[in-house]
């Protein structure tokens, strides 16, 4: 396959004519695992949390068809930014991640790494019925059927597909947990890191990624 | 369309002939003569529109049967050809020189199907799965749902009661049938 | 004004086979991913795109992050059970599949719908028209980061939405034309709440060419680029709004008129241009075409009528043996169904083709070379890709 | 280009004083449409259980589970369905196919957790915010994703039929009971309530798939007299059907019929005795009558492998099915299609031998290791009105035995039937046509103590009746029968207000004040018969016998003398069904007793 060109590992030469190797798997990733991040004392936490809330910062990546009720979220009619809650183009400027819908393994895949280079505290969201519990793609194999086996969700919203309010309820729930400093997902995934990633490589076949990349 | 059909008559050898809409054909025909006729009903006929190129996995004959259908823009009415080919080693001639576009639908059929099309650009590469190690999924005799209960691990907890079963243990257990 | 000159000095020569001589060790080119997470792709696909400098010397599109192998699922469905499904195939139009399926199985099954239940599937058909078209022709503007056509867009779309809602009992999936009829008649009030709607969208047609088709930026980036070739069309097969954008009519509604169309006056847009300009307009024409034929639709059609004919008791409704390909024009263009019959309680195969299959891959992958970076997005768009219906 | 191009994008500046489209509070400002499809609501005492949202649901979403303070009843499975929102789609099929339209959805559509595994409820039993909603998805009118109106039986016209006693109900035609057939649901509540507990759905699929023999197959298993139960069996299932809850229940018992008459009888050995394997047992077994209980125990007792003989006191086998049952709606020739196959598979046959007359009982013991009666009930019943002891006053059962056996019977122009059960209007119903053929018009008038819409006939039977010209007249009590000149004139009857007390004891309560004459020149009572239970005088203190003088026996039908088994009409019913059944269980407990002996 040469779809992972940029992870081989090759000689190049530089502008200056240097040549060198480079071995993308271990230049340009860290391996280092997770870590849980404790909190910190309960005044500041409490504080820490409360910004938190305020300001969700959504990854704009629609995964499946449920993204198709966040363009009425963003646009007057809805208005999640009177919420404090917006969209981001990259993983790295986003703290909650919605996952709308089914995942297909293959974007199941996209998905892991685009959590992982988000940065802590972050958040997901999972939409609709086939996040629970496979949805009306129960029997298909192709997707995956329980999402929270994979990464850790916060927020579960039934429906196929949630209506705006439902979501923009959701993200109501999500800052009442934040508040309470329930909204642990990142800390979980850092603590059951390999029960996760036992799962995911269950599932994604061809692995060539490292395993944490963040 | 009776026209067209007793032209392709003169010159191919057509079974299963089936209409059943006016503006819509059906027929059979020989492996073989599948590149001929296409560029014949093409480039002489006028039936420039591919419309798509699709299989059916008929597992109880071993066959698999492919159907190519083509539209004529300007009279409005569209011809499927059939071919049939043996489920053991199905192959078949790439059309992507008559239809540059047709070498998606050749990748599909060949990643979801098994049906090979050689020479056809790209024919080998993932087209929507990705490291599939098991037999061609749109084959009849892959299980999806089997798979997916046993790859992806359904919540548990769930149980179901048939109401005939459930019915008899509750109103007459003793009576063995 | 100006125009950006082809410098094709850096552009990679061909190897024997054919093939482009691209060496990325070289420096001189650029492998970029465009997707699956990006703010320009429409959906979730991929592009992957070689770039010389900024202009694209090699695109290849990659699909099936949203592959839920329907095909293979329907096959292990019942006819009735198969229209909830069939429907997120298409997620902004999904009622075209609604169709598509009760047309192919009222074929095959020998079922005549009632004339009121056409007359509503022509009505909820047009009314999901403008839904799409409402998000899909200001967005073409949106990828020019002109955003706020698609701010007014989506809200009026969403008032559409409202009534569909009202309509159907469904928000975004209608689920509404099922096989032998439709569920529901018209709710008392519907036709004045629907003509509030119809103004707003009249007026947001008004808005939208102040906005974006007179504005002096949108037409630079838009006028002469991404041009399809009037020989492409039978090539590629580009059926819809896309063919038409190069003067050639293709209208399923015009030439194989299904469901009411035949009796409702209405003519399809021509461009003669084929570029992204002219395709985006070709867009702009037919929406205020379905909003003249959602009036017509709602003058013309009787006001009570069975809405279900008479079918075997679902649970075990079987097909005999057949085939068919049934066709629609969705916003998009022709979008069909074959289907193939047992004669048991289960479809055989189905198989859907719509406009992207054809317009995203192999045209979208030819069009994408000497392009420039920054118009793959709106040239994507132009071309109205949507990935759910490529890989289903 | 033009300088247009550069200003009119600033026309969007107009947007700035117009008003705002935001919601202002969007968690209630927007409830959903009056049709949104929320979440499910599901009316526990109206929803029957019969499973067909579980069976319409493509995602596998719906579990029908018990639910405690559900009891399971015949028509009701006790089971209710389970919702999980981790599969749903609302597409809301469920709804449009609910057979008792219980199941509907309501507009709300917000639930969130951040637990996965709460998202399973069973709708109506756990409560949720939105069980009192008014809105929201219920099937819509006219749209039915099903048939609810039966396929017409095709009858003889009544004046076709009014004259001889050819059978007046054609059957159904291959595609009349396809199109019957398919609108069973595949519940399966009829199987419990039918006393054979038949394998109804099962063989209403066979008919679907054309394969009558199949469905023969799955009828022997249960009922050895299909064609009868196919023309005479009282549809206890019917009464349950999932199907009549919205319409016309399924012809379950038309369709039986027709499964039997597509097989001829030369075909039965090679359909059911396929793959059969007997192995003879040394044990005898005596069954006393030939009706329908002492039919099927000696057919399953065949099937075990024991050497059965039956003793019949007339002159041919069938007991009630062919001396109580007039031949226009059961003809003999199917009575002895059943039972030819019967006695073909090994079961002997004896007829004109009473029993306690020609043989003792105590003979039968004697010969036999175990003996199962079912005698029936032939004996009529008197109102004791006075003038009931006149010679021209008769007994309906006597009336029909004679007419079965070929004797002629008295019939006189002017004739009144006291009774309003079935055998009342098949007695009512062969007078007519014989009054038909002597003086070529009708006049015999039924009459009961029940009124019209509690009367035990048969609905059919009695529009049958009237359609045949004869009088129905319910609500009557009888006085007594006028005579003069020892002559009868007619009867006195009085208004009966009501027949069974409080507590459903029968104790009639009458007006006198409502007075009205039927002329007549011959009455037949049909009120009730009782059972003839002579042949056993000679072990009776050796049985026990209920308050109302039924033999006392166990589940098995085995009376206190562990070798007599008792079943059919004296025991349960009176009906053909109930008399299958008991013969078929007392066969079981036949073979567990000759078993451990």
């Amino acid at each position: 396959m040469t779809r992972m060109y940029d992870l081989k590992k090759r000689t190049v030469t530089a502008p200056d004519g240097e040549v060198f190797t480079v071995d993308p798997m271990k230049d340009y990733f860290c391996d280092k695992r997770p870590e849980v991040q404790a909190p910190a004392h309960p005044v500041i936490e409490k504080f820490f949390n409360w910004a938190r809330s305020n300001s969700l910062w959504v990854l704009g990546w629609g995964t499946g068809c449920g993204s198709m009720e966040l363009p009425p979220l963003t646009t007057p009619r809805f208005d999640m930014f009177r919420y404090g809650v917006q969209m981001r183009a990259t993983p790295r400027q986003s703290g909650v991640f919605i996952i709308s819908g089914y995942l297909a393994v293959k974007t199941l895949k996209r998905v892991i790494r685009a959590y992982e280079q988000m940065q802590g505290p972050k958040y997901i969201i999972a939409l609709g019925s086939c996040t629970i519990n496979g949805g009306m793609y129960y029997d298909s194999f192709n997707t995956i059927n329980r999402l929270d086996h994979y990464i850790p969700v916060d927020v579960h919203i039934t429906g196929c597909m949630p209506r705006p309010e439902a979501i923009l309820s959701g993200f109501v729930e999500l800052k009442k947990r934040i508040r309470a400093g329930k909204a642990e997902g990142a800390n979980d995934y850092a603590e059951r890191f390999d029960w996760y990633k036992g799962n995911q490589k269950k599932v994604i076949k061809g692995w060539d990624m490292p395993d944490y990349n963040w | 369309m009776k026209e067209i059909l007793e032209k392709i008559k003169t010159k191919y050898e057509v079974t299963d002939v089936l209409q059943k809409r006016a503006d819509l054909l059906f027929f059979t025909i020989d492996k073989k003569m599948v590149l001929d006729i296409l560029n014949y009903l093409k480039e002489l006929e006028g039936f420039t529109h591919l419309v798509m190129l699709s299989s059916v996995d008929w597992l109880e004959e071993n066959k698999f049967q492919l159907t190519y259908i083509i539209n004529h823009p300007i009279n409005k009415h569209d011809i499927a050809i059939r071919v049939d080919l043996n489920r053991d080693e199905a192959t078949m001639d790439s059309i992507h020189h008559i239809w540059i576009h047709a070498e998606t639908d050749q990748r599909e059929i060949k990643e979801l199907f098994g049906i090979d099309f050689p020479g056809s650009p790209g024919v080998d590469e993932d087209f929507v799965l990705e490291d599939w190690d098991e037999i061609p999924p749109m084959r009849r005799d892959f299980d999806t749902l089997e798979y997916s209960e046993r790859t992806f691990f359904p919540r548990d907890g769930r149980k179901t009661y048939d109401t005939k079963e459930y019915m008899k243990s509750k109103l007459y257990p003793d009576d063995k049938q | 004004m100006f125009s950006i000159k082809e410098d094709r000095s850096k552009f990679p020569t061909k190897k024997a086979d054919g093939t482009l001589d691209i060496d990325l060790d070289s420096q001189k080119y650029v492998k970029i991913w465009q997707g699956p997470n990006h703010p320009g792709i429409t959906g979730n696909m991929a592009l992957e795109l070689t770039v010389s400098g900024d202009e694209v010397v090699q695109s290849k599109t990659h699909v099936g992050y949203l592959y839920r192998a329907f095909e293979k699922l329907m096959e292990r469905r019942k006819f009735i059970q198969c229209f909830p499904i069939c429907i997120r195939m298409c997620v902004p139009e999904p009622d075209i599949n609604e169709y598509l399926l009760a047309a192919s199985v009222e074929e095959l099954g020998g079922i005549e719908v009632p004339e009121m239940a056409e007359w509503l599937r022509t009505l909820v058909l047009e009314m999901a028209r403008v839904t799409i078209l409402l998000r899909g022709v200001p967005g073409q503007g949106g990828t020019m980061s002109l955003g706020m056509g698609v701010q007014w867009g989506v809200y009026v779309r969403d008032l559409m939405l409202d009534r569909f809602e009202e309509l159907t009992g469904g928000r975004v999936y209608h689920m509404y034309i099922a096989p032998g009829g439709v569920r529901g008649l018209l709710p008392s009030g519907f036709k004045d709440r629907m003509e509030e709607v119809l103004k707003k969208v009249d007026e947001f047609v008004v808005d939208i060419d102040n906005l974006m088709f007179n504005n002096a930026v949108f037409k630079v980036r838009t006028k002469g680029v991404g041009i399809i070739d009037k020989d492409w069309i039978d090539q590629y097969s580009v059926v819809g709004p896309n063919a038409r954008a190069a003067g050639i009519m293709r209208d399923v509604r015009k030439d194989y008129p299904y469901l009411k169309y035949d009796q409702l006056d209405f003519e399809p847009h021509t461009e003669t241009d084929s570029d992204i300009y002219a395709r985006s307009r070709v867009r702009w024409h037919d929406l205020q075409t379905s909003v003249d034929l959602i009036r017509q639709i709602m003058a013309k059609m009787p006001e009570k009528g069975e809405i279900r004919a008479k079918t075997p008791n679902v649970l075990h409704w079987k097909i005999p043996k057949g085939e068919t390909y049934q066709r629609i024009e969705s916003s998009r263009g022709e979008y069909g169904f074959y289907m193939v019959t047992d004669g048991s309680a289960y479809p055989r195969r189905i198989n859907l083709r719509g406009p992207s299959y054809n317009s995203a891959m192999v045209l979208l992958e030819k069009m994408l070379v000497n392009a420039n970076i920054s118009d793959v997005s709106s040239l994507m768009v132009s071309l109205a890709t949507c990935p759910p219906e490529i890989e289903r | 280009m033009s300088i247009k191009d550069i200003l009119s994008p600033f026309s969007a500046w107009k947007k700035v004083i117009k008003d705002p489209v935001t919601v202002k509070d969007p968690f209630n400002d927007r409830p959903g449409a009056p049709r949104y499809r929320g979440f499910h609501k599901n009316e526990l005492d109206k929803c029957i259980g019969c499973g067909a949202c579980e069976e319409i649901c493509q995602n596998a979403a719906i579990d029908m589970v018990p639910v405690e303070g559900i009891e399971t009843v015949e028509g009701d499975s006790g089971l209710r369905p389970m919702v999980d929102y981790g599969r749903c789609c609302w597409c809301a099929l469920c709804v449009d196919i609910c057979s008792t339209n219980s199941l509907t959805l309501s507009n709300e559509y917000t639930w969130i957790d951040s637990d996965p595994d709460v998202f399973r409820f069973i709708p109506g039993y756990d409560k949720k915010e939105w069980d009192n909603s008014k809105l929201g998805w219920t099937k819509p009118k006219n749209y039915d994703l099903n048939t609810y109106e039966r396929v017409e039986m095709k009858e003889l016209h009544p004046e076709e039929r009014d004259k001889s006693f050819i059978e007046f109900v054609k059957g159904y035609s291959k595609e009349q009971a396809e199109a019957e057939a398919d609108r069973c649901i595949d519940c399966g509540l009829c199987t419990a309530t039918c006393p054979a507990h038949m394998s109804i759905p099962e063989y209403i699929k066979a008919i679907r798939n054309d394969d009558m023999e199949e469905g023969l197959r799955i009828m022997y298993e249960t009922n050895p007299l299909p064609e009868i139960c196919g023309r005479i069996c009282t549809h206890k299932c019917e009464t349950v059907c999932a199907i009549g809850h919205k319409g016309e229940p399924l012809s379950i018992r038309w369709l039986k019929r027709y499964i039997a008459d597509q097989v001829p009888e030369s075909k039965y050995k090679e359909v059911l005795e396929q793959g059969l394997e007997i192995t003879p047992k040394s044990k005898k077994v005596a069954i006393i009558g030939s009706g329908p209980s002492g039919l099927s125990a000696a057919y399953y007792l065949s099937r075990m492998g024991y050497a059965t003989k039956i003793f019949e006191s007339l002159p041919e086998a069938g007991g009630m099915m062919r001396y109580g049952i007039p031949s226009y709606r059961l003809p003999y020739d199917q009575i002895d299609k059943d039972i030819n196959y019967i006695l073909s598979c090994g079961v002997e046959i004896e007829y004109n031998v009473k029993i306690g007359k020609d043989i003792t009982i105590e003979q039968l013991e004697k010969d036999y290791d175990a003996v199962f009666s079912g005698t029936g009930l032939h004996l009529g019943r008197s109102t004791r009105i006075p003038g009931s002891e006149h010679e021209n006053v008769f007994f309906a059962t006597d009336l029909l035995r004679e007419i079965s056996l070929g004797t002629e019977i008295k019939v006189d122009e002017k004739i009144v039937v006291i009774g309003g059960g079935n055998v009342a209007m098949d007695i009512t119903r062969s007078l007519a046509r014989l009054q038909n053929q002597k003086y070529g018009k009708v006049d015999v008038l039924a009459t009961c103590l029940e009124a019209e819409d509690i009367m035990p006939a048969d609905r059919e039977e009695v529009v049958e009746a009237r359609e045949e010209k004869a009088i129905v007249d319910p609500g009557w009590g009888p006085k007594d029968i006028k005579i003069e000149n020892g002559k009868i004139k007619g009867l006195n009857v009085v208004k009966c207000l009501s027949v069974f007390d409080d507590e459903g004891r029968f104790s009639p309560k009458f007006d006198e004040d409502k007075k009205k004459f039927f002329p007549a020149e011959m009455v037949v009572e049909s009120i009730g018969q009782g059972m003839d239970l002579t042949y056993i005088d000679s072990i009776k203190d050796k049985l026990e016998f209920s308050d109302r003088g039924r033999i006392v026996v166990n589940e098995k039908y085995q009376s206190s003398l562990p070798w007599f088994f008792v079943g059919g009409d004296i025991i349960k019913g009176p009906d053909v069904i109930n008399g299958i059944a008991n013969g078929h269980i007392a066969a079981k407990g036949i073979d567990e007793f000759l078993n451990k002996k």
